[in-house]
């Protein structure tokens, strides 16, 4: 058993921390939920790419570079702990590029991955509809066949980035007749600026756009933009719902920084001997810890051939009710301050407030932990 | 021994209710936070038409339009005003009225004379700044009035805040530091202790009114429950589902009887221990009805999203978690 | 709306103060799990009863003082403050004679309630069956119909106070052809000395022995102590479960007096400074006054002729698990002495314990609240 | 970077789980409640015989028979030993091991020579307390040895302690304060190193044996509401109880690589966080068990009992979650 990095691993972080320190700008960029920081975000994204950090894990050729899980994850904690911006490309890289690594054509892979590094193309997610949240085998919106490609039809919902974003991937269903809903889904990608696509952005409490609706009346995806076999829709997308519920989404670094931040914001603001507080802080502290331990234990099972599955459950519950608690906390040591919508906290609060639904609602996830982690009977659902 | 509203009591609840139910609360809220006060006052005007603000203020002075004190009467007026959701500084300006009400009693009647009148009959609202409160003062912009007091004991009608107002988290709210000077009203221990009071009574409504947030949250979460399906049943079947909800309705109506107790006695403590829990509760209710609403709970379209908003500033408005503790126990010690 | 007590109801309570004051044994009598202390306990059931103390509400002529349920708690809250001793026939008291009120002949009570109050005889319920915990309905104990009574066969368990008590009352299957589960049932009272009766005590957590398992072989019981109709059995025993769940069981005066003993505690052992102690106390002082308060309005309702429903689940899950709050809060002021057997909160931490999970589950007490308060849909049970 | 264990210590692991699961530990725990110690010594001369107490003294000595320190595999040794709910002071004897080899290692070998072998070898039980540990020296009565360390820095193998043995609310441990005197066997800075060296260690393994516990409770409950049904269902198919063993698992998966992180850096504030964090997973877990399994968990018939009764001592012994919350923080000021 060992924690420690190899000098390899200790020289890469050096060089990703010199980088950062170099590059990272001195003040907060605008909240990417608004059309100003969605569009500073795109050039951080660009610069990022320029110097091959937007997305270290790739191959080389589309822009990567080629580094292990080990060098991920160290280069997310540098790049949290630098104080670096939101990522506005995390859907495309963390949803739809593993897509296109296990079931995407090389043809797919060199002409989508690398505008989606350099920011110049950024990527929404379309699965939920109306009447599917939880329950997506349910879906409805369709892609009927036409000469050389799909006319997609129907409505999408809670499509995250898709108020700012230029093009979006989700599951259509192409076979009405299939005997079970899962099956007869495809798997496309589709521009959100195509005729047919009409896209209305839906306030986020804090009044921001951070999804959208999605209405598409016959919108013409070509053959090229089909991921894997027609039909094959659920299981390709079951694979990116565990990448989402996984390691990717919510790396260590993020809860160190921000553990970090509520720290710095304790000593400045808290009463040292308000142990009430001292208690919840270090709370925090500890829960930080155990996650980015948690994940170097998941980590290192992966970098020896295991499969992460239903463990990501316990991975998902545990950040996102983290994340409230931390933020929660951040807003009783700040008193009166905490409701002032610009305070540094404010954002992050109503941010870490949608953990608990997105990416399978928290019932749900306990329910896998119990049935497949635990064994125990399947309920109904 | 009847620890229960009286008929009259329970009656004029039902008054507001109905008055609020027919008033299109949430437009006035959404235009409220838009900066456009005229239906928030408006609907003032109504609801100080059925004398909610002059239960207030002492009836002692009767040139001066007061029905009270009468707590009991407008906390539960208040668990109606949470319930529908009614924006402004409604909690500041009965807690002002309470302020000069109580100032004229200890004998300084000036200021009760130039303002009580305006305020019971709801022509104008008002805001105010409290020792033991917060910096911040509620909605100064919409309010024809701000007063604050300062911990020496003066009593002064403020002028424009420092800066503009800031924005709340929640958008019906707008919050101004009130600049130390303007005009002096009062000033001496007759203001502290007349604060002292107010601040009491700011306590115990915005307690009342966090119930009543509580109760309007859970009902609509239960009514959602009901009628979402997913995997082909409605997930208020569930029973992660039912239990959490059950725990919502404890927290509340455990709560109720707090916020009762402290509107009849008026103690600190348990005035404190009445804004503990029912803040508590409805912050917990929020936190529930957007955990079960999902997605859609997380957006401002749905009206959800007013009550939501509120929860986590009046939970720490006139007295956080941690400071109403201190108060329960402060008082009780030796 | 009023919170105060008329005149005559201070100087009732005048006088029970005056009385315990002079009453009270100076140090705690012996655990009652125990046999030293199970006859100690009985003593003071006599020493209450010499002077109608016992069963206040109940009418005069069975030993009691015909008292409301203002005059009841308050005589509750007299009593606790008092720091008297827990009631070893409580079982009998707030369990079997609210049913004999209700259901039971003028010939029962009249032999029955007397020597209950004073202690003469004490009594044990037996409801559960091994297979039967939360779901009651399945039960398989049986009474069979012979000249002049009942052969009672088969098993029961957790049955409070059996290894010391005397009688005990239960219901049992008449007939096993009903075509419903809760059909078919007749609640009896039957000698725990009769002829084929055996008492296993099981030891609780700590040891004690504060139920038992009785095993029946043909026990006659004579139709005299058949209460209500045979075959009504269940509907009776739901009137006694919401007794039990209800008011009668726990009275608010015992957590006044808990959480006063928990703020001296922490007056004497806890840091000022420490605000996390500081909170929990304060939570359990707010906790006991909430239970008061919800039992008056509860209490007044009731005066003014409501029955009391399904609300009585929410004060269940409110009590058990205030409880365990308030002890566990007691052994963390206590530091190293909280695992000491013999400490002043050990056994009542034990005690605690088990309120979540007697007079029905708080998990099935959740169901209840959210079917029967909030009408969500019935699930599986 | 491979942050799990390796083939080695995994075996390891697996040989002391094959040894306990053969050895009727509930018996054992039975007997040394009811002060018959024979069983419980002879378990621990047989895992003495893996080398598990060697573990924890430092190789240097050879002579001593010191194998470590090896604080990883002595961990995930614990986890075992409090799955299986070995009785005894077992982290006692570990962290007087610790002490003795330690102090020999800063130069003092006297008490090393005369005790460490003996302890090495399973042959004998030790109990201590420690500066900044509780008043209290557990199982005293079957312990060979008794040290204290007190304030000062004074090592000594104390003798009876004052009155007899005081009862726990777990029947398999008893307390008793040493006296203050007893042999004296070294004093100074170097006994008070060693002895905060001896404290973290026992804190490391305390929280190890915790995350055991919690493990065997997790267990029995799962095979429990698998068979146990009611309502004509196994009670394990409602949703409140999976989601309530969910949350159990959740909060031990957590735990446990703190543990691991622990015993790899023996840095103070990282065997705080493991004791927390395992200490409340292991009492939540006794907590979820027993209401899991309803009447019947509440009875000392079931074996799950011996479990049940141990997760709150464990949770506070060598460290309440309080003290560690503060020594969480209080290293990482500044």
């Amino acid at each position: 058993m060992d924690l420690t990095h190899a000098p390899e691993v200790a020289a890469f972080r050096a060089e990703a921390r010199a980088w950062l320190a170099a590059h990272v700008p001195d003040s907060p960029l605008p909240s990417l939920e608004t059309a100003e920081g969605f569009a500073a975000h795109r050039a951080w994204e660009a610069r990022l790419h320029a110097d091959r950090w937007s997305a270290v894990s790739w191959p080389a050729e589309y822009g990567g570079r080629g580094v292990d899980i080990e060098r991920w994850l160290v280069f997310e904690e540098e790049y949290w702990a630098a104080g670096a911006p939101g990522r506005v490309s995390q859907n495309g890289i963390s949803l739809l590029a593993p897509t296109l690594f296990d079931h995407g054509s090389a043809e797919q892979r060199a002409r989508v991955l690398p505008p989606m590094a350099s920011g110049e193309v950024i990527w929404a997610q379309a699965w939920s509809e109306p009447e599917s949240g939880s329950d997506l085998a349910s879906l409805r919106s369709r892609a009927v066949r036409t000469g050389g490609g799909w006319l997609l039809s129907g409505q999408k919902t809670w499509s995250s980035r898709a108020a700012f974003a230029d093009r979006a991937f989700g599951i259509f269903r192409t076979d009405p007749q299939a005997p079970k809903p899962h099956q007869g889904l495809t798997y496309l990608m589709f521009d959100l600026r195509a005729p047919g696509v009409t896209v209305r952005p839906i306030g986020r409490l804090d009044g921001k756009p951070a999804f959208a609706e999605l209405f598409l009346d016959e919108v013409f995806v070509p053959d090229a933009d089909v991921i894997g076999e027609p039909g094959q829709g659920w299981r390709i997308a079951m694979s990116t719902t565990g990448n989402e519920r996984g390691l990717t989404l919510r790396s260590p670094g993020r809860f160190l920084a921000a553990a970090q931040r509520l720290r710095a914001l304790w000593r400045a603001e808290g009463d040292p001997a308000d142990t009430a507080a001292r208690d919840r802080v270090a709370d925090a502290v500890v829960g930080a810890r155990a996650y980015e331990l948690f994940t170097w234990a998941a980590a290192s099972r992966f970098a020896a051939g295991e499969r992460i599955g239903a463990e990501s459950s316990l991975n998902k519950v545990f950040w996102s009710e983290y994340d409230i608690a931390l933020h929660e906390t951040a807003l009783d040591l700040l008193g009166p301050d905490a409701e002032l919508a610009e305070g540094a906290w404010a954002e992050p609060w109503v941010f870490s407030l949608a953990g608990p639904i997105y990416a399978g609602t928290n019932e749900i996830q306990r329910d896998i932990i119990a049935e497949r982690l635990l064994g125990l009977p399947k309920g109904r659902r | 021994m009847r620890f229960l509203p009286t008929g009259e009591q329970s009656d004029f609840a039902r008054t507001l209710r109905g008055l609020l139910d027919a008033s299109q609360v949430p437009a006035a809220v959404r235009a409220w936070g838009a900066g456009d006060h005229g239906p928030g006052r408006a609907l003032w005007s109504r609801l100080a038409g059925t004398g909610l603000c002059a239960l207030a203020a002492d009836e002692a002075h009767g040139d001066l339009g007061g029905l009270g004190p009468l707590p009991v009467e407008l906390a539960l007026g208040f668990v109606e005003l949470g319930r529908a959701g009614v924006p402004g500084p409604v909690v500041e300006t009965a807690a002002a009225a309470v302020l000069l009400s109580e100032l004229a009693r200890l004998g300084e009647e000036g200021p009760a004379k130039r303002f009580l009148p305006g305020l019971v009959a709801g022509e104008a609202l008002a805001t105010l700044t409290l020792p033991g409160g917060g910096p911040y003062a509620l909605d100064a912009d919409a309010a024809a009035y701000c007063f604050t007091v300062s911990a020496a004991g003066g009593l002064r009608l403020a002028g424009g805040g420092e800066g503009g107002p800031l924005r709340s988290t929640d958008p019906a709210r707008r919050l101004s530091r009130p600049a130390p000077d303007g005009e002096p009203l009062a000033t001496g221990p007759r203001v502290l202790a007349a604060a002292r009071t107010a601040l009491d009574w700011a306590r115990l409504l915005t307690a009342a009114q966090c119930l009543g947030v509580g109760e309007a949250l859970l009902a609509s979460t239960v009514r959602y429950v009901k009628q979402r399906t997913q995997f082909g049943t409605p997930i208020g079947g569930f029973q992660a589902v039912k239990h959490r909800l059950a725990d919502t309705l404890l927290a509340l109506e455990f709560a109720r009887p707090l916020v009762w107790a402290a509107a009849l006695g008026l103690t600190p403590w348990e005035v404190a221990a009445a804004k503990l829990a029912a803040g508590e509760a409805a912050y917990a209710a929020a936190m529930t009805a957007l955990q079960l609403h999902g997605a859609v709970g997380y957006t401002e379209e749905l009206d959800l999203s007013l009550w939501l908003r509120k929860a986590r500033p009046l939970r720490d408005a006139w007295g956080s978690p941690s400071a109403c503790r201190e108060a329960v126990l402060g008082e009780l010690k030796g």
